[in-house]
């Protein structure tokens, strides 16, 4: 199963992206615990990429690569975000520091920190003029 | 996703929150949350019926939780799923999620 | 609205194909109707693919492009099969002769003749190894 | 999809289908019906509760009618959107689809 999806990196065309996955990982059969958090992911990815990746006015696109792989008895999920934004390393952002006092942290950074905890792998990989983001979910 | 505030007179205004609050949904609700919780004492988040929150969400509650002093903002009825996106961000304890 | 699809071309992929058509139509807001004229059409194409084009036991894959067309307030959606089985041109294929009498008329043939009814277009593309096969429909 | 065929005692077979006949479905279903048909003089398809064919059943139809006399195939409750499909295949009078 291999499906792959593109649009406008607009705000309105997010429920087509987050829809066209939660559709995609039914038909493989996952959980309504790992969709949660595949379209958990996803909304954050997707929603970092719609805010900043492009300049306003002049949004670029979004491509997603969405596919099953099994091996050894296990359904994995692969889904790679790809736009053609600034440069931007989602592993190079430090984690915000969730133990400092909520009055002096500043509420920003839990998307990041969300695809990192609930995702198994998370890779960057910048090709060119290309961001290349790699989730891998076991479902 | 629908929200509504209720203010009661001895300070308190509770919220009820209603659907998946995703990223979009969020920013609409946003600016009627805030003014209904200004100058309140007690602030209740009920997400009764809500499945799903985006980090938006959470950013939203952390912004509503500095307008009373800590212990007098809480989030209640959350269901596991909800309650999991608040733990592994490290936000159960600070807001008081139930 | 962009989305492909692949996996290979067994009858048991049938209706992940058909589901991930569907789930796409449905996006953009295509009715009942047309629904049903588009998945006819591509279970049409997707089983002669599946059951003529590859060797038995050599099965390749189906890749199928689906796009969302506006113009003139008009919404038209175009999908492209493509398999690299062996050539096959579906616009060479004469209909069947439907005013036969159905005792001297063998019955097979109606699934092209469903494809270029069902659709307002038909073309067809041979490409190196590739079947090309488009069809478009307003929905 | 599933077909049940009742055999009546003046010669008559009834087939009852229900649900989508998509080509895999009905590949299962073609010899369970070409068994049940077996030497009948009157052939009745019921679609009641049908609501989509693909050409592999236009093609059992086919086969099917060529085991009666013409006149003693027909294919009853059809709704629209599979009417459709046989009228545009130039097989409405042929199966008398009503
Ligand atoms: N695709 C991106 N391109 C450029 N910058 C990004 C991208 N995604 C995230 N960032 C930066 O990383 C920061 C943290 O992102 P995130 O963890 O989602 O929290 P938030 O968006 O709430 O600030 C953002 O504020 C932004 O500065
Ligand atoms: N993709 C294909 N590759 C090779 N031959 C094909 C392909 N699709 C159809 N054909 C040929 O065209 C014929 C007519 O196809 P169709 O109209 O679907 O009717 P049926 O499959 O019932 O015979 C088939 O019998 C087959 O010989």
């Amino acid at each position: 199963m291999f499906q792959v999806i593109r649009e406008k990196a607009e705000l309105v065309h997010l429920n087509f992206f987050l829809k066209s996955i939660r559709d995609f990982i039914e038909k493989a059969g996952a959980s309504e615990e790992k969709i949660f958090d595949v379209i958990l992911t996803a909304e954050e990815i997707l929603v970092n990429i719609m805010s900043y990746a492009y300049p306003e006015n002049q949004k670029g696109e979004i491509e997603i690569h969405c596919q099953i792989l099994e091996a050894d008895g296990e359904k994995k999920l692969k889904c790679v975000f790809i736009d053609e934004g600034k440069f931007f390393d989602i592993l190079q952002k430090e984690s915000p520091d969730l133990s400092a006092p909520i009055e002096t942290r500043s509420v920003g950074g839990l998307g990041i920190h969300l695809v990192k905890t609930l995702m198994d792998e998370v890779s960057y990989m910048r090709q060119v003029d290309k961001n290349i983001l790699s989730v891998v979910k076991t479902i | 996703m629908s929200v509504e505030c209720t203010r009661h007179h001895n300070g308190k205004v509770v919220c009820k929150f209603l659907g998946r609050i995703d990223t979009t949904k969020c920013i609409d609700a946003e600016k009627v949350v805030m003014e209904s919780i200004e100058g309140a004492e007690v602030i209740v988040f009920d997400l009764d019926g809500v499945e799903y929150v985006a980090s938006s969400f959470l950013r939203l509650c952390g912004k509503a939780s500095h307008k009373v002093d800590t212990n007098n903002f809480s989030i209640v009825n959350v269901v596991p799923s909800v309650k999991k996106v608040f733990k592994v961000s490290g936000l159960s304890e600070k807001l008081n999620v139930q």
